[in-house]
């Protein structure tokens, strides 16, 4: 009797009875976002200070700044809200420090910083990450009892209320200096263009560009290429399930591939369409996020296939250029339809009648999604 | 009325202006009936069939009798007794002809005289003095909004009961947190309904081209590509 | 059971009827007021949109046959020269219908505008500068940033008005 | 007659215990000025609907012929008093009415007014209905005052009291370089100022539970 545990929730892996628990995960999860960051620091502050193109030192090192001060309010909200809300029986200072051990309050505010833009100013950052780490995280019990994405919860919050602030802070003074850049970012420009055409991504520096990721956006989603170096690590040591980010990308190269050739166009319009943008960090860090996403496979297929084209929809027939955020909250809704269902056609354990009408629901909104991101989509 | 309207007003009504989660009506129902989804259901199913029933009544009085009789200033009390007298209508009749959808919803018909949703939308639509197709859509659009935030309300209620809530935080208050960042994530699907090509539009062009006045070169009053304002 | 019935209808209608009643006795005393209040709204806005009307040299007629929802000649008081035209045009935005008052005066330039109702929930629109002014080219037209759909409709409606007094005074020289 | 008249503000107060009036709680409290139009709008009719119910109720005979249809006479009555004041304040205060919208009219279904007509002025004498009557009335407006303030505040950095009496606090914001949140002035920061301020009512409400549970058992204790 051994193998059947009975605990209370959150459970988030069977993990915690073996060697991994989340405190390793988390620190995975860490590992995997260095290449990222090194990334992000290397072209915006290091170009930046070799280039010697900056008004001031502290306009230079602004991505440091915004690097560390952003999981440290985090960290800050986390420990004031633990303290105010006395949660599992917390009195001293040191019961503080171990609450905050296994808490993780840096992530919210690390991810937020890493899918704003970079010149965003430093109270608009810090506002939205307080909101998003304790609204969406604290507010619903801390740790592993969220259903937003507590990251995702601060980057809407910021992308609705200071949406005049995020125009031009995606480029750092460098990027201002060379004309081709003068249109924000890739997606922006092709927001704005009339039509699509390859120019985008040659003024970008051609496709090799765009997966290496020196062109403006958000710090840590440009460069495709530290961000699979994470995934590659995640996948391995069992961190992220492989299905939900090749399922979603897969969806979105699928439907932007038609979409691309309705217009005329290449291969290149789905590549441009993954490699810009925050697909890439959203369907490695932001989709798989182990308490926010369906717990089995079936129901993270699903999750994924919608997902991917809720982003198309967002992009490419909505008015905002980007799309990712919105799509993988959407999703945490969704996703516990699925989880629920999925759950309950396991228990049952095959498909009769009865049960079988959340599937024939799920393929007609599939089908439905995926007839109008394609009519709408095309330019 | 073309096709793209008929979606546009849709999506417009079912999320980007939400009845509840932004233009604030039913709140008490809404707040009190999603714990459960079977409630949350039959609520909303049957605000959506007496919000399009009342629209549609008060806004044939309205305009057939209260304005050719210059009573516009009844309007809050006429309204009030019509719905009023067709949630009693509804009932009788659902009592009669179909007992068993009558012990489901039952409960619910009584509550509806009182829920604001239904007032709201039937003095808005006479306010804004809509068409009688808009009025119809935006009626449909609005109890389909209805449904659909009930739905995942009722959803995400059920599943924040299993989760390890902040004392303080549960029931009414972390509801009503999930419904901000519900309106937030509705109101950001701004834009995914079509293009609407507007038929006035059109015709204003045509009959200013037939009078022959474009051409005119000093005054540009008439553009092609205002619509890259669309971005 | 019968005779029950209709003794608690007509208690109900007695109610109805009082309260009818009394509605229109306030309505009787309140009416007045409220389109007295329209009217200086409709003079007040009037000289927001056109700063040079006057009202002890210039006329304002309305003029039924217009396209527009509602439209205001204003004339000059000894010359019956026709000075401006003023419309009220709709347009609908991003979350409501856009009402806005455009005078448009005789060398066919705008001299003002105001946004009359909107219920739009984003960017205050009712303040924003469309750098219109003294202008009939809609190219020159600002766009209030982050709110493209109002700005549209807002756009809209200019055009409208610049179509209407086009044909206003052309039929004029007729 | 004290009793009666503080109860709305704290111990049964209409929102904040009952959770009564959502609606115009979130929709009309963007600024201070339309929430003190709203309360007094409210006001007005919660007691007059209050006065009127317990005087029609006084006279055994009519109470008894109403009594079939009593909700639905108490609606007639409610909406006459909601639609007086409609044109009252379209005739003397456009600005404000224009500001208030629809949500005037749904005074008529609010179920603070229908609630307090049905279980006290059908029960009481006309002075302790129009006493509770402004006790109500007066308790929810100082609760959607209260919401109105934050959200002004820290939305829009001014205090509207009425009419051109407004508050800038924009220096503050100014010296602190920051700007106001306009989030707290949209829907969604709505939602979220009620559900913190429902919040800490549940906490403190907690806090007391928990304070009288010890009390007792102390007490038991020394029994």
């Amino acid at each position: 009797m051994e193998k059947y545990l009975v605990i209370k929730g959150p459970y988030l892996r069977s993990a915690d009875i073996t060697k991994r628990n989340t405190s390793t995960i988390m620190r995975d999860v860490l590992i995997a976002l260095l290449p990222s960051i090194a990334f992000a620091i290397y072209k915006n502050v290091v170009l930046v200070l070799i280039n010697g193109i900056y008004s001031s030192i502290y306009h230079a090192i602004y991505p440091i700044i915004t690097l560390i001060l952003a999981p440290l309010t985090s960290l800050i909200c986390e420990a004031i809200s633990l303290w105010v809300m006395k949660k599992r029986g917390i009195k001293t200072f040191k019961d503080l420090v171990e609450e905050l051990k296994v808490s993780y309050g840096i992530f919210p505010g690390l991810f937020i910083v890493l899918i704003s833009p970079t010149y965003i100013p430093l109270w608009v950052l810090l506002v939205s990450v307080a909101v998003g780490e304790v609204v969406g995280k604290m507010l619903f019990g801390g740790f592993g009892q969220n259903i937003f994405n507590p990251a995702l919860v601060g980057r809407a919050f910021m992308a609705f209320t200071f949406s005049s602030h995020l125009g031009d802070a995606y480029l750092t003074s460098y990027e201002l200096t060379i004309d081709a850049y003068s249109a924000a970012t890739p997606l922006t420009s092709y927001a704005k263009a009339g039509a699509a055409s390859i120019d985008i991504v040659n003024n970008y520096g051609g496709m090799f560009n765009l997966l290496i990721g020196n062109y403006p956006g958000a710090l840590g989603e440009t460069s495709t290429i530290a961000i699979l170096i994470g995934a590659i690590y995640l996948i391995i040591k069992d961190v992220i399930d492989w299905r939900i980010p090749v399922v979603y990308l897969g969806t979105m190269f699928f439907i932007t591939m038609i979409i691309g050739f309705i217009m005329g166009q290449g291969l290149w319009f789905p590549l441009f369409q993954i490699l810009t943008g925050g697909v890439a960090f959203g369907a490695v860090f932001m989709a798989t996020e182990p308490v926010t996403s369906p717990k089995t496979h079936l129901g993270r297929i699903m999750y994924a296939l919608l997902l991917g084209e809720l982003t198309v929809l967002f992009r490419l027939v909505g008015n905002m250029p980007e799309g990712v955020a919105t799509s993988i909250v959407t999703m945490n809704i969704v996703g516990l339809m699925i989880n629920k269902y999925v759950t309950k056609l396991r228990v049952e354990d095959k498909l009769t009648k009865k049960n079988c009408y959340g599937l024939v629901i799920f393929l007609v909104f599939f089908v439905l999604l995926f007839v109008y991101d394609v009519v709408m989509g095309v330019k | 009325m073309n096709m793209a309207q008929v979606i546009t007003i849709l999506i417009s009504t079912i999320f980007i202006e939400n009845i509840i989660l932004s233009q604030f009506l039913g709140i008490c129902s809404f707040l009190g009936v999603s714990k459960k989804r079977s409630s949350a259901i039959g609520m909303s199913i049957s605000v959506l069939v007496v919000i399009i029933l009342a629209t549609l009544v008060t806004w044939l009085l309205y305009n057939y009798v209260l304005v050719v009789f210059d009573l516009v200033y009844l309007k809050t009390i006429i309204f009030i007794l019509v719905i009023a007298s067709l949630v009693q209508i509804i009932e009788i009749i659902i009592k009669k002809f179909a007992p068993s959808l009558y012990k489901s919803l039952g409960i619910y018909l009584p509550l509806i005289t009182t829920n604001c949703a239904i007032l709201g939308i039937a003095l808005k639509t006479v306010n804004y003095g809509y068409g009688f197709g808009t009025m119809l859509l935006y009626a449909i659009g609005s109890g389909i909004g209805y449904f659909v935030v009930m739905y995942i309300f009722s959803v995400i209620r059920e599943e924040l009961e299993q989760r390890n809530l902040p004392k303080a935080m549960k029931g009414i208050p972390i509801a009503l947190v999930v419904a901000s960042i519900l309106a937030i994530l509705f109101s950001r699907y701004v834009g995914i309904a079509p293009k609407v090509e507007d038929e006035e539009e059109a015709l204003r062009e045509t009959y200013v081209i037939e009078n022959d006045i474009v051409e005119d070169e000093n005054i540009i009053y008439y553009d092609h590509n205002y619509e890259d304002l669309n971005i | 059971m019968i005779k029950k019935s209709l003794i608690t209808a007509s208690v109900l209608s007695i109610f109805a009827l009082i309260c009818a009643a009394l509605l229109g006795v306030v309505n009787f005393f309140t009416s007045p007021v409220i389109k007295a209040h329209e009217e200086e709204n409709i003079k007040k806005s009037i000289s927001l949109v056109c700063p040079l009307y006057d009202s002890n040299t210039m006329d304002i007629t309305t003029n039924e046959d217009s396209k527009a929802k509602t439209t205001y000649l204003v004339s000059s008081k000894e010359t019956e020269e026709l000075l401006y035209v003023i419309y009220i045009v709709d347009a609908t935005g991003y979350a409501s219908t856009i009402e806005m008052m455009i005078s448009v005066d005789k060398d066919y330039k705008i001299t003002g505008y105001k946004v009359l109702s909107s219920a739009e929930t984003k960017g205050d629109i009712k303040s924003h500068d469309f750098n219109m002014i003294g202008s009939n080219n809609l190219d020159s037209f600002d766009t209030l940033a982050g709110s493209t759909y109002s700005s549209k409709a807002v756009k809209k409606c200019f055009k409208l008005a610049l179509s209407y007094a086009k044909e206003e005074f052309e039929g004029g020289q007729k | 007659m004290k009793d009666n008249f503080l109860k709305g503000f704290f111990k049964e107060n209409p929102l904040f215990t009952m959770l009564l009036g959502c609606c115009p709680a979130l929709a009309v409290t963007t600024t201070v000025e339309n929430a003190i139009g709203m309360t007094l709008a409210f006001t007005f009719v919660v007691v007059l609907s209050n006065l009127f119910i317990s005087l029609i109720n006084i006279n055994e005979k009519i109470k008894e012929l109403i009594q079939p249809v009593r909700i639905a006479v108490y609606i007639v009555i409610i909406a006459t008093l909601v639609t007086v004041v409609e044109m009252l304040m379209e005739a003397y205060f456009p600005s404000l009415y224009s500001s208030l919208g629809v949500f005037i009219s749904l005074i008529t279904v609010n179920c603070i007014v229908l609630g307090r007509a049905e279980a006290y002025a059908s029960k009481n004498k006309p002075l302790n209905s129009i006493v509770d009557g402004l006790s109500m009335g007066l308790g929810y407006g100082m609760a959607i005052i209260m919401i109105a303030f934050l959200r002004e505040v820290l939305g829009a950095g001014s205090i509207t009291i009425w009419g051109s009496a407004k508050l800038s606090l924009i220096p503050v914001f100014n010296f602190l370089r920051i700007e106001p949140i306009s989030f707290f002035v949209s829907s969604p920061g709505a939602f979220l100022v009620l559900g913190l301020i429902l919040g800490v009512i549940q906490a403190i409400n907690n806090k007391k539970v928990l304070k009288n549970k010890n009390k007792r058992q102390s007490k038991k204790e020394v029994k």
